[in-house]
């Protein structure tokens, strides 16, 4: 029981820290926080730059199979690339959707004339990918989306609206589900496209969030055309095809969520409280060793999935625990440490905020990181069932025809 | 046995809510939270001529009389409508603070204007991020003359009078500062709830006069933190059924796999768990209710129970409304986040659950209350 | 705003001190955990006289209406004769079910020769009943009772075993429900009767706790025979008639349960911790702060739901928050409290361990506290769906004949 | 990256559940509990027989020298079978105090034996309720004699050797006590789990020697108290995975409404709070297993986060496990108690959670652990 590469792991680490030594700053506090939702030109152009020079240097695409353009590596060497990138301060976040999910959707469905067409342009950067699933009438249940797609000739006219898509903005193409035939059974009657996103009949809004930020948008889609020759998968098996794209979730590192306990205790240490320093209160410590316990067993749980990786295993859906943790480990802990800073606690000015408003950011942001990428009631239900094999919720929606489904709406 | 509010009172909260309900709907606390606006100018004034900010202020001075029980039912109105107003600085706050320590003439300077509403008060005490206490506080008082920095001061921008927290020759007392002098600046602070405005407040030698002995600062202040725990309670309590019933609505709108989601357990037994800790603080400030309007010696026990039930229930309330509006409840566009915000500010209002948690198991230790 | 009494109600209360003072010892530590489940012959002599003595006085079947034999009066005055009574050490618990649930039932549905022969004799405590209704295969799904009964001549024919019967070995008398048509639908095909407990072919058998008490008992029925004219409403309404029963079920005063944070408070008060009294530790203030604001919460709502009642209103389901919240509190303040006393908190023998053992006592008994009567889940059920007005759980086996519900068994 | 066992420890693990399995039901796990017998004597000889109370005793005092991490996996089993046998109290605490302080001819007396299982060992600490700290032990060791009461003490009555911590003129220290003496009186006290005994043991001017220098006592305890802490983390999380897996089979089994109560999400999310909390005490149990294995540095501070989690997870997965039992599950007849029994027992062997959270937080305010 250890936690050392093996020869052929520490001999990959070394390359690639090499590799990032040479291409990209240390990562400090200045270039900590990027993000992908606001992006500007600017960090477009870097993003695209950045991610060239990864799949020349053979980073991109670590574990695609070499027909696709790929390395044909293995998942831990994904996860240690992943890992020193982490300690750099380079744009992220533009990739991780369309290599990780659609153009391995696109690879698996797709004609080589498409793979050779799409997959190297992806990895270089030149083209950006977006995912296009939820919509108003179904987050938790994805199956529940009302985008309607009517066949004309050779394309298909596709009416609706989606929402949560991450940067429809600045993508260039989009995978897409829709529904073909409303009078078939929920999951039949929908159907994959892939499509152009500077397609004419689309509009996109992005979606303020609590916090101020917009991480997601609203597409609306009036009569735009799709040539079916950019159907993916058979008319009537869109559920079969969006499993893929879902299933290709990459294996993505349980990076370091903003705050975590360690912040706090910054921040205990610096408080003072009416009987001394904040550290040295029983009831602080006692929250402090129940987040620090939460935060080593993921950390800890992860070198376990990281173990499984390593020999070639696939981790299963036990990874859901960190997610359904973090979230709530962020909200209360956000909270607690407001607490400490009292009627003062309330102020978010960074000028004037401790860690610069580090805590008051972490209470407005916690709670979509509760709901987005699976709500709290969801990923319970997926442990229940696909850990323990406690059985699914009662569906009244299977076997009906989607238009008899019951909605609530007249 | 007869532990609930007067006919007369209910009477009054259901005119308080019918008239909230028309005229304070979140687009206009949502107004406030998107503009600079300090307060709902508008709307403070008609609720000043209806005798709100007047309700617990005597007769004598310009008040309406009704007395802390009918304070406690508009209290609760004002939190369920998240009234975008300076009525907990100035009435919970200011008011009472002159109230209990005033002379005669002091009394009669501000509390009519105070229950006329025509002046805004304020209670300054916090000097930054962290705990008030009496010996880390750096604002002082020689002479008739303030000195020091407030941070955040709730209204501090709009307040006309602010009772603020300094260190004497006797050390901690209050100042009565009129804040339309020279030596006083005032900045905005951008707060986690923009809908209730705060400010940073420099005195730089404020002409200002005691309120109260000069020692007697901090006795005073816990009074009064007392006294407001008690009405902010009653507006987390109107708060918390308010985000509860949104919950609830939506819940039963809302449909996911061919079904309400207020049909999954999941749903069901959160809210379920929101009510319940609704119904505790309510009870809680209920007994509050009687200790304030008694000025009961149980008070300050009572105060700290109030609290503590309420600041956990209206924040519950307010994120589990998030959670089960799913991925719409973290928009900009909903009005969760109105309520959350809100709870986690009165949350730290007055000081935070851990010290109000302090501060019951003292009365705990040092009261002969019945345990 | 206030706890006084109106005239009424307090010249009431002073009657029934004044009986209780002339007929009964105060409370104290020695008489203060008198239990009907393990009754004995002594226990039985006792209770039936206090219960003769009270129905002389006019305390017994104080909301009875008169021509039940009861007073007539009101909910307020039943409790403030309960809050009375609390303080005095008297036998309690043998007459709580019979009295607030099955003669009531009886005489709603019974002819008036049954209330004439019954009624009376009940209220004086010759006679004592229990309640026959849940079934191994049905707890909190009481309609799934396979108790069956058999029409043979004037008699029917019972066999089947029901569970969790308190008093079943001292009762003279008992109410029943049983499935006489396993054809029909789940909730029709019962049939409700009232039955002499002495009858042949009724075995009764104690159910061991984990506390090692026994309240409860398992009561096996082989060839029972109970006359039609002890049928209650009519064949295949025995549901309707359950329900009768189960609304009747008086409204108890929310007693205090064993433990509450005031004996935490009292412990806390002697342990020394590594840093003084425990009092003084703020881990341990922060947990007796929530435990007071619940107790108290409790307590005020109960003054309120007194308040509803003072004013001739019933009490809703609201009042089921208290038995959700008590179940919880006991367990985790009784878990704390052993931890307060560190290794030496595993000791259970009264001799050594504080207050007599009572917080090892309470870990071992509370979890039944959380099930009995109604579980966390139903009561979160109950609430959700009768309080808040939210949707009832999907239900599979309404509209099912009773012999094709799913049971899992074969 | 390789942070599991070994395949030949995992191999042992599958051995040793399945010898136990067969060798220690609940129904013996019972015939403990509600006897007077001290513990399992057959199957004790068994498992000694296999070498597993010697698996970490060195090989030249006759252990099996199989080293920290096979006694993690056996630790596990043994809890996962709540076994009835005074393993922890001879293995975990008096072996690893002897290894650690022990002179050569101390270590050569007594680890054979222990490792054989001829002889069984426990620590003795507590003086009766509350926590022991070194100035509130009485007991007291003068020359070669030892006087004192300890209780409760871990297999008091089965045990041969008692390590007991004393007061010696130099402060607190550990006495190696042979049980079979006229000084020594011992009484069997009543507990929340039968099925491990424990006992009050008073010495009368006891023959004894010291184990490690006299005034070393704490620092001795705090050490053996850490790998202690570690393997009871594995019984804690062979218990907690037993009591979930009983919870998901009875709720996969019972009926209720029609349809299996393992499809109604209160029992399903439930059971997945149950999941997670087992999965995090399993992984800080795992990084507890490698700081005692390697005897890092780390180890405090592992040793406290394993503890504080397994103390959680496996008392909440007993106390679930008997709630989704319903009515049954709170039955002596039923076995979900035992479970219930023994994870409140080791939540206060070698101390609670409050003490241990304390512990934690100073390792992380002294050591130079990675935050």
């Amino acid at each position: 029981m250890d936690f050392d590469d093996t020869t052929e792991e520490a001999e990959y680490r070394s390359q690639a820290r090499a590799f990032l030594e040479k291409n990209a700053p240390r990562r400090d506090g200045a270039n900590m926080v990027y993000r992908a939702g606001h992006a500007d030109a600017n960090f477009l152009a870097e993003g695209k730059a950045w991610q060239a020079k990864k799949a020349t240097a053979g980073y991109a695409g670590i574990t695609w199979s070499k027909d696709w353009g790929g390395q044909g590596g293995t998942a831990i060497q994904q996860v240690i690339y992943d890992q020193e990138e982490a300690q750099f301060g380079i744009p992220r976040g533009l990739f991780d959707i369309g290599l990780g999910m659609c153009v391995p959707t696109l690879c698996t469905w797709g004609t080589q004339e498409q793979r050779d067409r799409f997959a190297a342009r992806a990895l270089r950067g030149d083209e950006i990918w977006c995912q296009l699933f939820s919509e108003p009438a179904g987050g938790s249940d994805l199956a529940a989306l009302r985008m309607s797609a009517v066949r004309d000739g050779d394309d298909w006219v596709i009416n609706g609206q989606k929402i949560w898509t991450s940067g429809a903005h600045y993508s260039d193409w989009g995978v897409l589900v829709t529904r073909s035939d409303f009078g078939a059974k929920k999951h039949r009657g929908l159907t994959y496209f892939f499509l152009d996103m500077k397609s004419p009949g689309i509009e996109i809004r992005p979606i303020k969030q609590i916090s101020g930020a917009s991480h997601f948008n609203e597409v609306f889609f009036t009569d735009v055309r799709i040539p079916d020759s950019q159907r993916l998968g058979a008319v009537g098996e869109g559920w079969k095809v969006s499993l893929t794209t879902l299933m290709n979730e990459r294996y993505t590192i349980g990076g370091r969520a903003g705050v975590d306990v360690d912040e706090v205790i910054a921040l205990a240490r610096e408080v003072e409280l009416e009987d001394g320093p904040a550290m040295k209160n029983q009831g602080v410590r006692d929250k402090l060793a129940d987040w620090y316990v939460m935060s080593r067993g993921l950390k800890y749980s992860h070198f376990r999935t990281m173990t499984a990786l390593s020999r070639g295993d696939t981790p299963g859906p036990e990874s859901s625990i960190g997610k359904l943790v973090i979230g709530n480990k962020l909200q209360s802990m956000a909270a607690f440490a407001m607490d400490l800073l009292e009627e003062g606690g309330v102020v978010s000015d960074p000028k004037y905020a401790p860690m610069s408003a580090l805590f008051q950011q972490t209470l407005l942001n916690s709670p979509s990181s509760r709901i987005a990428g699976g709500s709290d009631e969801i990923l319970r239900n997926i442990i229940a069932e696909r850990v323990l094999g406690l059985p699914a919720d009662i569906r009244v929606d299977k076997d009906l025809p989607f238009n008899e489904v019951p909605t609530g709406k007249g | 046995m007869n532990f609930d509010f007067s006919d007369d009172l209910k009477a009054l909260r259901d005119q308080a809510r019918k008239f909230l309900d028309e005229r304070c709907s979140p687009a206009a606390v949502r107004r406030v939270l998107e503009s600079s606006e300090p307060y709902d100018a508008a709307l403070w004034k008609e609720i000043a001529a209806m005798g709100w900010t007047g309700a617990a202020i005597p007769e004598e001075y310009g008040g309406a009389g009704l007395g802390h029980l009918g304070l406690c039912v508009l209290a609760e109105e004002l939190g369920r409508a998240l009234a975008p107003v300076p009525f907990s600085s100035s009435i919970y706050q200011a008011a009472e603070a002159i109230m209990a320590a005033g002379t005669p003439a002091q009394k009669q300077a501000w509390l009519p204007k105070l229950a006329s509403g025509e002046v805004i008060g304020t209670l300054a005490v916090a000097e930054g991020p962290g705990r008030s206490t009496p010996k880390r506080l750096r604002a002082s008082i020689r002479g008739d003359r303030l000195s020091g920095e407030k941070m955040p001061v709730p209204d501090g921008a709009a307040a006309h009078l602010a009772i603020v927290a300094a260190q004497t020759d006797r050390g901690l007392g209050l100042a009565l500062v009129d804040l339309d002098q020279p030596g006083v600046k005032r900045q905005d602070i951008e707060t986690i709830d923009p809908s209730r405005k705060h400010a940073q407040i420099t005195f730089e030698g404020a002409k200002c006069e005691l309120l109260g002995a000069p020692g007697a600062g901090q006795a005073l202040l816990e009074n009064v933190q007392n006294r407001a725990a008690v009405l902010l309670a009653f507006e987390q309590v109107g708060g918390a059924q308010r985000a509860l019933e949104m919950a609830r609505d939506y819940a039963l709108e809302r449909y996911a796999f061919g079904r309400p989601i207020g049909s999954f357990q999941a749903i069901k037994h959160k809210l379920a768990d929101v009510y319940v800790a609704t119904e505790l603080a309510r009870s809680n400030a209920y007994y509050g209710a009687w200790a304030l309007a008694r000025n009961a010696p149980e008070l300050p026990l009572a105060a700290a129970a109030a609290r503590v039930a309420a600041n956990e229930a209206f924040y519950l309330a307010a994120k589990e409304n998030i959670q089960v509006h799913g991925g719409m409840g973290f928009t900009w566009a909903f009005d969760c986040h109105l309520f959350y915000r809100r709870s986690k500010l009165l949350a730290l209002t007055v000081g935070s659950t851990r010290v109000w948690k302090d501060r019951l198991v003292t009365q705990l230790e040092t009261s002969n209350a019945p345990l």
